[in-house]
């Protein structure tokens, strides 16, 4: 199995030290005043322009990490696809890659499906700051291993479960997002993405 | 100012799946509905496997049938000898019979026990019992006293008669006792329980397992602890547990439900409370010693484990996500794990079902084997005492071994009255067994080493 | 800034490179080689790790500084009155010092210990020494016999003066001793592990850590059970460490070291295989019992444990995998999981560090106090008979509580000489000192129902 799951539910997101749980409410709160009426959701003429300009901030957001010539070595442009195989071309991702390959999910979800917004703005935002997180951890070789999902990175996939199964959780209230009562389903589905990790 | 509006964005789309989470209200429940039956309307599904906490299964070392346990090991009726629960001691079973096995039991209806008002914090729908009382006791209306009304009328029929109190009831635990009827949010009430763990909160103990609490120590200890706003939801599923299934004594004339945790949640925390305060829950009839009864101490045990520590509360092992056609819902049909491994244990423990009570048992035989071991050394401690009064030894003279005798009941019957066969924290389990002999068989030495004097004395 | 780009450039191209895995064979590396610098051509990133065992490091309470035991905790002192271990007992370390530790300790020093070469079977890189002696002393030659060279050479060596048998080697473990050459396989050969690994597949306890030997059972128990075809690579990840790492004692007048299996791997199965030879370690000086002495029973306590069941290797924890470049390769640092929370926990722990090492210091200070406790009770024992020799108590009067301070005792040393404090398996381990405590207290009222009988016996 898994392990430690439950942590999270104690402490929402992977925690520094020194962080509290407060710290860790990534996720947007409703800002105050005029800004809770609901915008409208954009057309689709701005949301594609919104997407182009989202492409060009996630290249960019690679770019900064690596620059232009090692960003085409490195397939960075496979980075923004969906295929899984874009992921493993980082061999750091390896053990997710045959993980998920062995897992429930893999005819049916891939990695960006549960790592990565479903709506195509967030999609890309954070692919932008993913991108620049992971060409900066591969290339300085500087990040934790194991790697341990970020709160942000938690929050999105939690978002992901509740929008593929929102139907079964219907009789839960799920409260992505929100540290203080969400129902993490990663402390018990722990083993949904990669498999059983021991 | 993108960002600003992705931000907008993805906090809509959690709206709109959270706005989903329908339920057909088809009869209006609010706080002051107590019979499940009504609420049962509007959640259905949760009040059909409610119900089901009637069913009578025994697993090895637990389960829900109510065999008495003075037969199954006839030590304990020596180890509680001039005690109510001398005379009658069963397995708890499920929460639908938790009013009526109260009524029912020796402890109750034999008159000379005398039982108060208080027992029935724990074994009935209490709730709206208490808030009647509280506003007839004077206690000043409105919802925003809540807490005022419910603390008054504890106080008024904790210190009833039970006879009499018992009447304000009707129903087992109810929906309203865990649940906030307008968002369904879990919420405790229980006066002890709110007190007890105020108490624990003011405390230096560390509590990892509660991360609340140590956030509220962190941030300046500001007014009371109140779980029901400060609790993390998952802390929850564990709480409204913890509003029953702890330790507890009648305190003072008022015989006010308290729990002992102003020290801290470990046995020898608990012990010291009952030591400052002087407390005894009666003179053991054998050996003269003034002894303390434990009673399910599962929250308190649950937190030295490494569940707890890891965030897993009672409510994923007893009650269970379970599919009921296209939607999960928790099972109400609150029992032992052991009935049910495949939806309390096998999303974490991805082994065979087979393996996962092959490794419960060879934890739960070990500390039966630990148990056993305490119980000889115990009840040879009782017979030593006895013996030395008939030789006529002094209380003075059997004051040390006296104390003994309290110190290693007291952790032998919490390990024992914990239910969980040592589960719920293995090792911490073994070290309160381990204790408990050392102090027994010390308490033998001590009375071993006045054999000459006590000969003596008895010599005509 | 184009610099630093290229650089990166570089950087990725060296991870694609790595990432192939390939082994250059630079020199022939064959099983007649013992030095492990050879090998280290070959595999340098296991050789620099293999090396780093100098280091010393301590943890709260483990690690790898050697310290006194004896001067840390001199109640040790009292409890190996009259062994060896009474003069000179150290914490472990790396298993690079292992072949001057053991040549410098006391116990070898002290000329008055007479100890045998049995000693070395697990203190150095024995295979080729045991070859080349099982060869001159007459075992059948070529490959197909290497089992039987060993097995002659081991029997050679055990009975060997250790001043002389020291002489036959050079090297702490080495890679030979864990790895067949060819394939680099993990191989096991020592012979009191052979041995004795097959006394416990013959057995019927039950070895649910060791699926292999469930199998060989079942197969029918054909020919004898060979770890080194019949376990799998996961279990040959603690078998190698199981070479060594456990409970032995030195059979007969050949010195043969001797895994005393037969009867299972729990405390009390050993302790009744010692019964049964009647075998003894010594005699305590004070106290004139009967005593066993437990040393590093590590493979026994992890057998007992939730890891083991859970198919976790010694190497898991002791040699995870550590990321060198691109690949993946084994930290032959073998040490604390404690210095290497990263790579040896939270691959399968997800939680952050400090909660990791909040964990294992819990489990092991509950260990501790229970350890104290226990020596506690034991030295009472042990003063209490001799207190009444003084007093003129007979052997056959003492006999009783003599048998008490074997059991004890035993039961404390395995605790204590398991390195892990409790962390291997703590359940069992708080189980087995429960046990201590009880015994070492029954012994003390065996004395002191002796107390007026010795007495009338010593009065003039
Ligand atoms: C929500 C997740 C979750 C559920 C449900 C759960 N466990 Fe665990 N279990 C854990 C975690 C986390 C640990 C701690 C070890 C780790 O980090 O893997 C653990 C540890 C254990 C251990 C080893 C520790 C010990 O006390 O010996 C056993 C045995 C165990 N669980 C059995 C069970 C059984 C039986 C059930 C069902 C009645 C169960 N678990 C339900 C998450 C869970
Ligand atoms: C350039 C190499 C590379 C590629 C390509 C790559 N990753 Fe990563 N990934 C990394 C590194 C390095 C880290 C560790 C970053 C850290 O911990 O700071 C990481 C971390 C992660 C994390 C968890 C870390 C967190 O911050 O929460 C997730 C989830 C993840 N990657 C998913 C993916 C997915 C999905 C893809 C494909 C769309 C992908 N990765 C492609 C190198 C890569
Ligand atoms: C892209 C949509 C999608 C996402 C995102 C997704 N799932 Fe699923 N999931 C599915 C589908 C479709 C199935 C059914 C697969 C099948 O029946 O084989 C499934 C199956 C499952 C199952 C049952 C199989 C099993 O592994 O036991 C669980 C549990 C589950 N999902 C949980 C999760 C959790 C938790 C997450 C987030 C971490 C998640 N899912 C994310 C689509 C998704
Ligand atoms: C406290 C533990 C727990 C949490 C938290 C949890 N689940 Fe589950 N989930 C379960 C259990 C147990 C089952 C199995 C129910 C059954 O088989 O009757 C289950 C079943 C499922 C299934 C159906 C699997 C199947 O076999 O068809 C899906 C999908 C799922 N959960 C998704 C989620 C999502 C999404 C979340 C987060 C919102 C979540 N779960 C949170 C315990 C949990
Ligand atoms: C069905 C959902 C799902 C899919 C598909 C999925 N993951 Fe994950 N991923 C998860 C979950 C769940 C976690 C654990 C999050 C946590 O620890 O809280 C995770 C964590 C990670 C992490 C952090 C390290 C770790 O193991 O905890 C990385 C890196 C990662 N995923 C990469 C990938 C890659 C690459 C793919 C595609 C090959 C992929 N994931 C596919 C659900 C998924
Ligand atoms: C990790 C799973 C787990 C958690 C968390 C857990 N329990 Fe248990 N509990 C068990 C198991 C397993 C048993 C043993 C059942 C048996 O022997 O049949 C048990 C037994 C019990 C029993 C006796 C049941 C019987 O069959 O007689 C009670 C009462 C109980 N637990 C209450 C609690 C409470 C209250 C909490 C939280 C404070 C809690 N448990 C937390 C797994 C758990
Ligand atoms: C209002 C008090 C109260 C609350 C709240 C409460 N319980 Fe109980 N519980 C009891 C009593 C009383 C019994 C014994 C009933 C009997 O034997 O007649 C019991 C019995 C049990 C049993 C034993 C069932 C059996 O088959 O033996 C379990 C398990 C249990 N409770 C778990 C829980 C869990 C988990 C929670 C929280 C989700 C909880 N209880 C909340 C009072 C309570
Ligand atoms: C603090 C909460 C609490 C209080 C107060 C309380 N009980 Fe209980 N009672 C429980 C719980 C929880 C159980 C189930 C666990 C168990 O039996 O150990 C239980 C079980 C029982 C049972 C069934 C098992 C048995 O012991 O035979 C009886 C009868 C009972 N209680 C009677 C009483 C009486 C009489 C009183 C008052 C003197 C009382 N209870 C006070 C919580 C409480
Ligand atoms: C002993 C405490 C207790 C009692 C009594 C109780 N519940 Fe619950 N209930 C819970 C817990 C714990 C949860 C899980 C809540 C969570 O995950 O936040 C829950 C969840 C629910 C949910 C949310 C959906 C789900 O299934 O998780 C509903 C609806 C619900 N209960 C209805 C009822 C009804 C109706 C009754 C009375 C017939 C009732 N409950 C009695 C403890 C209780
Ligand atoms: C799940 C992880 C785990 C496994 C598996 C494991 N150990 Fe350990 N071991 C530990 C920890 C943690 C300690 C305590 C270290 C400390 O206190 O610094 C320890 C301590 C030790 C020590 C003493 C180290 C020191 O610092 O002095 C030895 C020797 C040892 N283990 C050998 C073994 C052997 C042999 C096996 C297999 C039979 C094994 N271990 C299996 C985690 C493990
Ligand atoms: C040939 C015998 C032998 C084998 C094989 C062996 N060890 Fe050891 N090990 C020793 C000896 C002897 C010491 C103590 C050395 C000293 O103190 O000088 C030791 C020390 C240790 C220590 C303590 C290190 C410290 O810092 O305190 C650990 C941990 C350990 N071994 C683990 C293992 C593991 C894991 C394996 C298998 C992968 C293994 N050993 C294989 C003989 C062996
Ligand atoms: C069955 C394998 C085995 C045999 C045989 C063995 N050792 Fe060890 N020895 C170990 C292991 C493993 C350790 C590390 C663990 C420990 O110290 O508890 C160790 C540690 C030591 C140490 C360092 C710690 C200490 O105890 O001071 C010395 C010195 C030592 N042994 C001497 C000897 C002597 C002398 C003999 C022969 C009488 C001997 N060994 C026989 C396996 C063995
Ligand atoms: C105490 C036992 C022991 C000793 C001594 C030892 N190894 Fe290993 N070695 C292991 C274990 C355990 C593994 C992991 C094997 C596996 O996973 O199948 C391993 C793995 C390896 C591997 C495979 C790749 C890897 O890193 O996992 C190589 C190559 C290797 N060792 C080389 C050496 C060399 C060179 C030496 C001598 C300098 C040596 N070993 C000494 C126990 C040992
Ligand atoms: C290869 C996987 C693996 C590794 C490595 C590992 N563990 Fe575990 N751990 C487990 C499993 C499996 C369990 C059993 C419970 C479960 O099923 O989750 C467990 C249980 C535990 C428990 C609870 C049981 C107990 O004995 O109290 C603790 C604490 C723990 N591990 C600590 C550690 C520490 C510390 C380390 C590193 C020294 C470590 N683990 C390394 C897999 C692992
Ligand atoms: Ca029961
Ligand atoms: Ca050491």
């Amino acid at each position: 199995m898994s392990s430690g799951r439950g942590f999270r539910a104690l402490f929402p997101g992977k925690l520094d030290a020194d962080q509290t749980p407060d710290d860790l409410c990534v996720v947007p709160q409703r800002p105050a005043g005029s800004l809770i009426t609901p915008v409208p959701v954009p057309t689709s003429v701005t949301k594609t322009r919104i997407i182009l300009g989202l492409i060009l901030a996630s290249t960019l957001g690679l770019f900064a990490g690596v620059g232009g010539y090692t960003f085409y070595y490195g397939q960075g442009f496979s980075y923004l696809s969906n295929d899984p195989k874009a992921c493993v071309n980082c061999h750091i991702m390896r053990e997710q890659y045959d993980g998920w390959q062995k897992s429930p999910h893999h005819a049916v979800a891939t990695c960006n499906d549960c790592h990565t917004p479903h709506d195509l703005i967030g999609k890309y935002l954070t692919k932008a700051e993913n991108g620049y997180n992971h060409s900066k951890g591969f290339t300085l070789q500087d990040f934790h291993e194991p790697i341990m999902i970020k709160p942000r990175n938690a929050t999105v996939l939690q978002n992901n479960c509740v929008s593929c199964h929102v139907q079964i959780v219907d009789g839960i209230n799920t409260h992505a997002g929100d540290p203080k009562k969400m129902l993490d389903c990663v402390h018990c589905h722990r083993d949904v993405g990669h498999g059983p990790i021991h | 100012a993108t960002i600003a509006l992705m931000l907008l964005f993805q906090n809509i789309k959690t709206r709109k799946a959270e706005a989903k989470d329908h339920v057909f209200r088809v009869v209006e429940v609010n706080d002051q509905t107590a019979d499940p039956a009504v609420w049962g309307k509007n959640y259905p599904r949760q009040y059909d496997s409610y119900k089901r906490t009637v069913d009578v299964e025994r697993t090895k070392h637990g389960g829900s049938e109510a065999f008495q346990h003075l037969d199954d090991d006839p030590v304990w009726k020596r180890i509680f000898a001039g005690y109510a629960f001398g005379t009658d001691y069963r397995e708890e079973r499920g929460h639908a019979y938790m009013l009526t096995d109260q009524r029912e039991t020796e402890r109750v209806t034999n008159p000379k026990f005398k039982q108060p008002g208080a027992c029935l914090q724990c074994h009935a729908s209490m709730l709206n019992a208490y808030i009647d009382q509280g506003l007839k006791a004077g206690a000043p209306a409105g919802k925003e006293n809540w807490e005022a009304q419910i603390q008054k009328g504890f106080e008024v029929v904790c210190k009833m008669p039970y006879s009499e109190a018992t009447k304000l009831v009707e129903h087992p635990v109810s929906c309203v006792d865990c649940h906030e009827a307008e968002s369904m949010n879990l919420r405790v009430n229980r006066p002890a329980f709110l007190t007890g763990i105020r108490a624990l909160a003011k405390s230096d103990q560390p509590t990892p397992h509660l991360p609340s609490i140590e956030r509220w120590r962190k941030d300046g200890h500001k007014g009371e602890y109140n779980p029901n706003t400060d609790a993390t939801r998952q802390e929850m599923r564990s709480l409204v547990c913890a509003q029953c299934h702890v330790e507890y004594y009648f305190k003072g004339e008022g015989k006010l439900v308290t729990y002992p945790w102003q020290n801290g949640l470990k046995v020898e925390q608990i012990e010291s409370y009952y030591d400052q305060v002087g407390h005894k829950d009666w003179k053991h009839k054998e050996s003269g010693a003034d002894v303390l009864k434990a009673q399910h101490p599962e929250f308190e045990m649950w937190s030295q484990g490494i569940h707890a520590r890891s965030g897993v509360a009672c409510a994923d092992c007893h009650m269970p996500y379970q599919r009921e056609g296209a939607i999960k819902v928790s099972s109400h049909h609150v029992r032992s794990p052991l009935l049910n491994v495949a939806q309390a244990c096998q999303t974490c423990h991805r082994i065979p079902e087979t393996e996962i009570l092959a490794r419960v048992v060879s934890i739960q035989d070990r500390n039966k084997a630990l148990l056993d071991r305490g119980e000889e050394a115990v009840v040879s401690l009782i017979g030593a005492i006895a013996e030395a009064m008939k030789r006529g030894a002094t209380d003075a003279e059997l004051k040390p071994a006296r104390d003994m005798q309290r110190k290693a009941q007291w952790r032998l019957d919490f390990v024992s009255a914990e239910n969980s066969m040592g589960f719920h924290a293995p090792q911490e389990a073994a070290r309160i067994l381990a204790e408990a002999i050392d102090y027994a068989r010390q308490g033998q030495l001590l009375v071993l080493a006045l054999k000459p004097a006590a000969i003596t004395a008895s010599a005509p």
